[in-house]
């Protein structure tokens, strides 16, 4: 094992990081900030990535997918709010996991009677294939890289739009007390909806990028989902900040852990075991990193309010 | 008598009735189902103890039930290769012995996630709980001695003193009286003082503090509870199966006995067999329809939620009665 | 004199740069009123976190009948008898009144780790519970969920639970507040007599409660004790009157 | 005579698309001949075990089904199969080929007629000789994974530069594209079904690493290629079918699949579409309530497989001829084409342990 | 003018009904005591008429407008302010994001309610859920009058407040009055009340048992309804 190839494997990590957190970020708003469970961020994912594939396909243009993707995501994250969220903010938080739950299945199984039951087809545009070369010799896909750019971007205006703005503070303002920010003149209502579609849009567009590197089939959203919450809970929910760390944190483990645990037991196994082995442990590392960091700070690393 | 006894009883005796009716009818499938029905009630009562009463969302129940599941199956497998297990103790072939078994070790692992989870809570707690459980399903997905992925199958349905437990009617008596039993004892729980502990650890867990009473060692007590029961449905489940496999360990698992017990009512006595009912009899005569049964399941469940506040029974029996 | 019941030495606790408690020393005795008063902010509750355990001061010593109770968490100083009310009012919502203060006589009568024999039917928690609110004025509200109680009536609760708790002190955090103007003289009355069975530290804004009340009152003023004394040396103390009391009284 | 045949498969979910063909396959075989006396019942198992042996028990109790057929995966073949055949109802399957239903778990109402688990990895390691000394080789770490991997190496004597397991799934690769960068590797092998496969394949073609991918049919069937796109072009494939085989009865077929669904096929609908055929042969002996004479006519095998000869070992699984095939372009479509042969009449390595 | 005039209120929680017919009404520039004892629908009369319990009968009119059906934003960007019982500020906002959420143009601005309340300056970048429990009622005031309302509604808004910053509230809140604010006010701690207040309206057992002005509100009728 080469330092080169070491720190290769430290930029995956950190990339794979930057990506995770733009497939958490329509989540961080919609969970993280309103206070939403949403289990069917995933398929606001899928619903991105299909839209992307569909336009994309029809059009030959990448570009007009992603758009399609932003589209069609924060069209369907509209909807849900309007059709069902909105009538169940004044009840138990359990009644949103039903509910989203149910959401999984109408979408999954919609999306499959529309589009059939094949992968689609969608691969990276022309301007973003081929690969940089770094300082080292190894060489860096310019796709990649721009997923680490949008991500950041994300990350940034997320931060910006939830800390510092107006907007920002009666969104957290209603996710404590939703009656009292209107009964104070918001209306939270048609400002709840519009985050939704925001927040749905970002699942949307994480969807369609993500989707290219990817394989975009039903189903595409259910280890986003999970992964999602990871993150977010790591990170401590409310905090875009959080969400970056835990991300990055989540994308080094589990892309070291891969890495380095078959060849950490190579050292006193047959490689075969070792890999074996190893891969069992790395596929458990995000879990076990996740239960000691909440044992020793149970409101995860970033806890936005005391 | 108050309009949920009755619709509790109802529901409990209907169950009861069902597979004598399909013999009787003979369609024996039925009794099948029902007593598919009675497990998953009985690993969604497990549940309601700590999510209903104590309002311990775990996410990660499926681990019980799982251990459960695998008790039944490593046991009833080293019983039938004759092969000692681990410190050479025997298999055995025993439901009773396999229930204590699943129980008990189920108890001992929930004791130590809980140490550790109960620091956490709400949507933290939901979080870690779901770590452990992915950490046990990837370790039951990679570890080749009991099949890892391919699961793990029971040649023979393990063995009930006094019965054939094959003849599906009798496995279902056995199942549905471990019902009756778990019921009896969530009741018994609710209204006791433990119960009235619990209850208000999930309602305000400051006022439980300073009254003297440690919400931890409430909830540690419960969720250990609650997973023993959410275990033995998890070893009659291998046995209605006939099959173990690490799926039982998937957050799917977990997810569907919360499900359960929102869709038929949280906290309520007959709220997991309510939606245990009525999920599994949807699934079941939707999939016969249309290969697209999944979607009319996922709009029929949500209905439910929009319409029906509190689940089935909120539907049927009217909103929970205040403590 | 009595032993005092609470002694509290030199207790100090910061939030980053501010001091909330700084250097607090203050005793509660038998049979006594003891009032802290001082302006919005002082660190009046955040010294009865101190004491009753939900917050770990810097420095400092608690002492609670003659045990030190630093190590100890607030389950178990409940259990010493320590009676705390809260400020805003803190209660299990979906239980009915009676029902919150059967969870207090509950706690006092030892194990909650009896799963079988139904609370409901258990007179030994009933009949406790039903005397507290009694002592109240809210037994024809025994029934009603705390969640559908007025804000009056919540605060009458919380020093029902207090008292089935059968407390060595009482620690009352403003329990005047939201009380109308009957509710509160009711409650004056019932603290004057409440007195002779266990001490009770009080924090309150509302000066007619304090002045007729206390045996002692002590300002609190950024985290210090500016003065100790009976209600006539505070109410002509000028620091007091400038800090706290203002022109009217 | 009438046959009922239970057919659990997956119809709903990301792994609909193997079910789907399988279906489809099974369904033209019974359509094309006419017979009227087979009736099918078909479930839809989601990919979940525990509801395929809830729809297995259904179909067994209720609809009282003489024959089943149709589970695409292994766990979910392990979940039902022990417990249906012990019922003595035949299975027949169209995919999943489990090794513990090979060797000691075989049984005289299993017949596999697809392949055991680890060939098409079998028929990879022994192809790769021919250009390979240094293969870097992955799969999910899950026993089907396993079982890939072993296969690969039975046969395979070249050196390994990577054996690699990566989590069930994954879906991004670039750690391991790293490593398959650096490890000097003149081949790499991987075993990534379904979407898995789709990222991976993506993904390396974009890294440019372009070392040659070799891997069995199931990451570069009919029901991914088009997911894939030109990525794809160039990967050598093992499988005991491809479209272009020649004979008749796969000429039938490939045209009666486009002609009815529009598509290809792909290696599962051709499994499946053999599965019907053989049992459309044996009832044609048989009568299926004569269980005794129906299980002997079917262990003939007397159809017209799709790949051409094929028959029954001692262990109810085929002897079968194994191809490398290419993926190419065909107009605009991505398909596969033979371009040689890796093993002719294997058997697979459980047979001995099977005691029937 | 008449700022707000309710008539025959009737409000139900659930099943159980709180209001039974509630009469009342403010004037532009007028400050109305709201009293009763303790559970006798002061609260939820003003839940009422900023529709967070809406009624179930009766009528509600502001600034001339049926406000009976509108929601509870509507109401508020009318000019109803609302200083809750409780306080409720958000706590995971910080003390100025308290105030600047929901604030809309006036003449109250940030640095105005700084004035008011220099300690919520001090504070302004402190969590509203770690603040002293005086110091929220005083966020919950601020909060209110930074949206610049045409009609303040107080609930026991100097609960938990030293006397020291009780005078100056009820100095503010004469000073506000004097300058034509009106006002909508449930307190009770009379003798302080009292002297701010235009009319008095009475509440017993949900319905309007007494209204007059302060003058004459006689011993008597304060035995009887407010029990001192
Ligand atoms: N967790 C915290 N972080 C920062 N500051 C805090 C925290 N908790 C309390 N404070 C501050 O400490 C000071 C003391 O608060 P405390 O609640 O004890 O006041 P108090 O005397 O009870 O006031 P009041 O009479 O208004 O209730 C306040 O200024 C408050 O803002
Ligand atoms: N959420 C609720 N659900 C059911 N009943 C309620 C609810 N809130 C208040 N009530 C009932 O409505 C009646 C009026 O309560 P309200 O809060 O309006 O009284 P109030 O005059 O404001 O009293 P206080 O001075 O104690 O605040 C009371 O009998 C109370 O018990
Ligand atoms: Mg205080
Ligand atoms: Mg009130």
């Amino acid at each position: 094992m080469s330092l080169a190839l070491l720190i290769e494997q430290i930029l995956n990590g950190l990339q794979f990081g930057v990506m995770l957190f733009l497939m958490a970020a329509g989540l961080t708003l919609i969970f993280g900030v309103m206070g939403l469970i949403n289990l069917a961020h995933g398929s606001l994912f899928m619903i991105g990535a299909f839209a992307c594939a569909t336009v994309a396909a029809a059009t030959g243009s990448f570009w007009l997918g992603l758009v399609a993707s932003l589209a069609a995501a924060a069209a369907a994250g509209a909807l849900v709010e309007i059709l069902v969220i909105r009538r169940l903010y004044e009840r138990d938080h359990l009644d949103q996991v039903l509910a989203t739950f149910a959401l999984i299945l109408i979408f999954s199984e919609g999306t499959r009677w529309v589009f059939g039951s094949f992968p689609l087809y969608l691969d990276i545009p022309q301007l973003l294939s081929g690969a940089v070369h770094l300082p080292g010799g190894a060489q860096y896909p310019v796709y990649r890289l721009a997923v680490i750019g949008v991500g950041i971007a994300v990350a940034i205006g997320l931060y910006l739009l939830i800390g510092k703005t107006r907007l920002g503070m009666r969104i957290r303002a209603g996710e404590s007390d939703r009656e009292m920010i209107g009964a104070l003149g918001i209306d939270i209502g048609t400002l709840y909806t519009l985050v939704f579609a925001l927040g749905a849009a970002l699942a949307g567009l994480a969807g369609a990028m993500v989707g290219a590197l990817q394989s975009v089939q039903v189903g595409m959203g259910e280890p986003v989902l999970i992964l999602a919450f990871v993150v977010i809970v790591i990170g401590g929910i409310g905090s875009i900040k959080g969400a970056l760390i835990g991300s990055v944190l989540v994308g080094l483990t589990e892309t070291l852990g891969r890495f380095l645990l078959p060849h950490l037991f190579g050292l006193f196994m047959p490689p075969s075991d070792a890999a074996t082995v190893g891969a069992a442990l790395a596929s458990m590392l995000i879990y076990i990193v996740m239960a000691l960091i909440l044992a020793f700070r149970p409101r995860g690393l970033f806890a936005a309010s005391a | 008598m108050s309009r949920e006894t009755i619709v509790t009883a109802l529901l409990v005796l209907g169950l009861l009735a069902a597979p004598f009716a399909a013999q009787a009818m003979g369609e024996p499938f039925y009794i099948t189902l029902a007593t598919r029905i009675a497990i998953l009630a009985l690993a969604a009562t497990g549940l309601n103890i700590a999510l209903g009463l104590g309002g311990l969302v775990s996410f990660g129940h499926a681990a019980f039930f799982g251990i459960g599941g695998y008790a039944a199956g490593i046991l009833a497998t080293h019983a039938f290769n004759g092969e000692p297990l681990l410190l050479g103790l025997p298999g055995t072939n025993q439901m009773i012995v396999i229930w204590i078994a699943g129980a008990v070790i189920a108890g001992i692992v929930a004791m130590l996630i809980g140490l550790i989870s109960l620091r956490t809570s709400g949507v933290y707690f939901i979080m870690i709980t779901l770590a452990f459980a992915q950490m046990i399903y990837y370790f039951a997905i990679s570890w080749p001695a009991y099949g890892g992925e391919d699961g793990l199958s029971i040649y023979v349905r393990n063995a009930f003193p006094g019965a054939n437990t094959l003849v599906p009617m009798s496995f279902f008596l056995i199942s549905f009286a471990l019902l009756a039993a778990g019921l009896v004892l969530f009741a018994l729980i609710r209204d006791s003082r433990f119960g009235a502990a619990l209850q208000a650890g999930r309602q305000n867990e400051t006022r439980l503090a300073a009254v003297g009473i440690v919400p931890f060692r409430i909830r540690l007590a419960a969720f250990v509870v609650s997973a023993m029961m959410t275990a033995v449905a998890g070893a009659l489940f291998a046995d209605l199966n006939r099959f173990v496999s690490p799926s039982m360990f998937s957050w799917h698992m977990s997810g569907e006995l919360i499900v359960l017990i929102i869709l038929g009512g949280v906290g309520r006595l007959a709220g997991p067999l309510a939606g245990a009912i009525v999920y599994v009899l949807f699934e079941f005569a939707l999939g016969g329809i249309t290969e697209h049964w999944q979607l009319f399941l996922g709009l029929i469940l949500l209905g439910v939620v929009l319409f029906a506040r509190g689940g089935v029974m909120g539907m049927l029996a009217g909103r929970a009665r205040h403590g | 004199m009595a032993e005092p019941i609470l002694e509290i030495r030199n207790l100090k606790k910061s939030f980053g740069a501010l001091k909330a408690t700084d250097g607090v020393s203050l005793d509660l005795r038998p049979g006594e009123i003891h009032a802290l008063i001082g302006p919005n902010g002082a660190g009046k509750s955040t010294l009865i976190h101190q004491i009753a355990g939900s917050l770990k001061p810097d420095s400092g010593e608690i002492r609670f009948a003659g045990r030190d109770v630093k190590p100890l968490d607030v389950a178990a100083r409940a259990r010493l008898g320590m009676g705390r009310t809260f400020q805003v009012s803190s209660l299990a919502p979906e239980f009915s009144a009676l029902r919150n203060v059967m969870l207090a006589v509950q706690a006092r009568e030892g194990s909650s780790f009896r799963f079988f024999r139904p609370v409901m039917r258990d007179a030994s928690l009933t009949e406790p519970a039903r005397a507290a609110l009694a002592r109240v004025g809210l037994s024809d509200r025994a029934d009603v969920p705390a969640a559908e109680l007025s804000h009056g009536e919540r605060r009458q609760l919380e020093i029902a639970i207090a008292l089935a708790l059968g407390a060595r002190a009482f620690l009352l955090d403003e329990p005047m507040a939201g009380m109308g103007p009957e509710g509160s003289q009711a409650l004056t009355g019932f603290l004057d007599g409440l007195r002779r069975e266990a001490p009770i530290l009080l924090i309150e804004h509302d000066m007619d409660a304090v002045f007729a009340l206390a045996d002692r009152i002590s300002v609190l003023v950024y985290g210090r004790i500016i003065a100790t004394g009976t209600v006539d040396e505070i109410r002509n103390h000028p620091d007091v009157r400038e800090a706290y009391l203002g022109e009217g009284a | 005579e009438p046959v009922k045949i239970g057919m659990i498969t997956t119809l709903s979910g990301g792994g609909a698309g193997l079910g789907i063909d399988a279906r489809d396959g099974f369904m033209l075989a019974i359509k094309q001949s006419g017979n009227s006396e087979i009736e099918v019942v078909t479930e839809d198992d989601a990919q979940k075990p525990e509801l395929a042996v809830q729809i297995a028990d259904k179909m067994v109790q209720s609809d009282k089904v003489d024959l089943m057929t149709g589970i695409i995966w292994s766990n979910l073949a392990m979940a039902v199969v022990p417990a249906v055949t012990a019922q003595d109802i035949i299975y027949l399957s169209v995919n999943a080929g489990p090794s513990a239903l090979a060797g000691a778990g075989c049984g005289p109402n299993y017949f596999n007629v697809a392949y055991q688990n680890d060939n098409f990895h079998e028929a990879m390691g022994e192809a790769a000789n021919k250009d390979y000394k240094k293969t870097f080789i992955m799969a999910p770490n899950y026993p089907a994974g396993k079982d890939s991997l072993t296969g690969f190496k039975r046969y395979y004597k070249g050196e390994l530069a990577g054996e690699v397991y990566t989590k069930l799934g994954q879906t991004d690769y670039a750690a391991e594209i790293a490593q398959i960068r650096a490890s000097g590797a003149d081949s790499v092998f991987i075993f990534l079904p379904g979407g898995m496969g789709i990222a991976f394949t993506k993904q390396y073609a974009q890294s440019g690493v372009g070392l040659p991918l070799l891997g069995p049919a199931f990451s570069f069937s009919q029901d991914v290629l088009p997911a894939i796109g030109d990525a794809a072009l160039g990967v050598k494939n093992t499988a005991s079918w491809a479209p272009d085989l020649d004979n008749a009865a796969n000429k039938a077929f490939v045209d009666g699949f486009k002609a009815e669904y529009g598509r290809l096929p792909s290696v599962y609908a051709a499994q499946a579409y053999d599965t019907a055929n053989l049992i459309l042969s044996a009832a044609a002996k048989a009568s299926v309530k004569d269980k005794d004479a129906f299980r002997a006519a079917l262990k003939e095998a007397q159809f017209d497989s799709v790949r051409g000869k094929f028959s029954f070992n001692t262990n109810n699984h085929p002897i079968q001829d194994f191809y490398v095939r290419e993926v190419v372009k065909d107009g605009d479509t991505l398909t596969n084409k033979i371009v040689g042969t890796a093993f002719t009449d294997h058997k697979d390595a459980y047979a001995a342990e099977c005691k029937m | 003018m008449r700022l707000l005039d309710i008539q025959g209120l009737e409000t139900f929680y659930g099943k159980s009904q709180a209001l039974f017919g509630v009469d009342l009404s403010v004037e532009e520039g007028e400050a109305v005591a709201l009293m009763g004892r303790n559970g006798m629908g002061k609260t939820t009369t003003i839940r009422s008429v900023c529709h967070l319990t809406p009624a179930q009968s009766g009528s509600i009119a502001f600034a001339g407008r049926d406000i009976t059906r509108m929601k509870p934003h509507r109401i508020a960007r009318l000019g109803v302010g609302l200083v809750p019982e409780g306080r409720r500020c958000f706590p995971n906002l910080t003390v100025e994001e308290n105030i600047l959420a929901a604030a809309r143009p006036g003449k109250w601005t940030l640095d105005g309610v700084n004035a008011l309340f220099p300690r919520l300056a001090e504070r302004r970048d402190q969590y509203a859920s770690t603040l002293s429990g005086g110091e929220q009622q005083m966020l919950a005031i601020g909060r209110a009058l930074a949206t610049n309302p045409r009609l303040l509604i107080l609930d026991e808004a100097t609960e938990g407040l030293a006397p020291v910053i009780r005078q100056d509230i009820w100095r503010a809140i004469r000073a506000i009055r004097a300058e034509g604010q009106s006002i909508l006010i449930v307190d009770k701690t009379l003798s302080e009340l009292l002297p701010v207040a235009d009319r008095c309206v009475i509440l017993e057992k949900g319905r309007t048992a007494w209204t007059g002005a302060p003058s004459a509100l006689t011993e008597d009728i304060q035995e009887r309804f407010l029990g001192v």
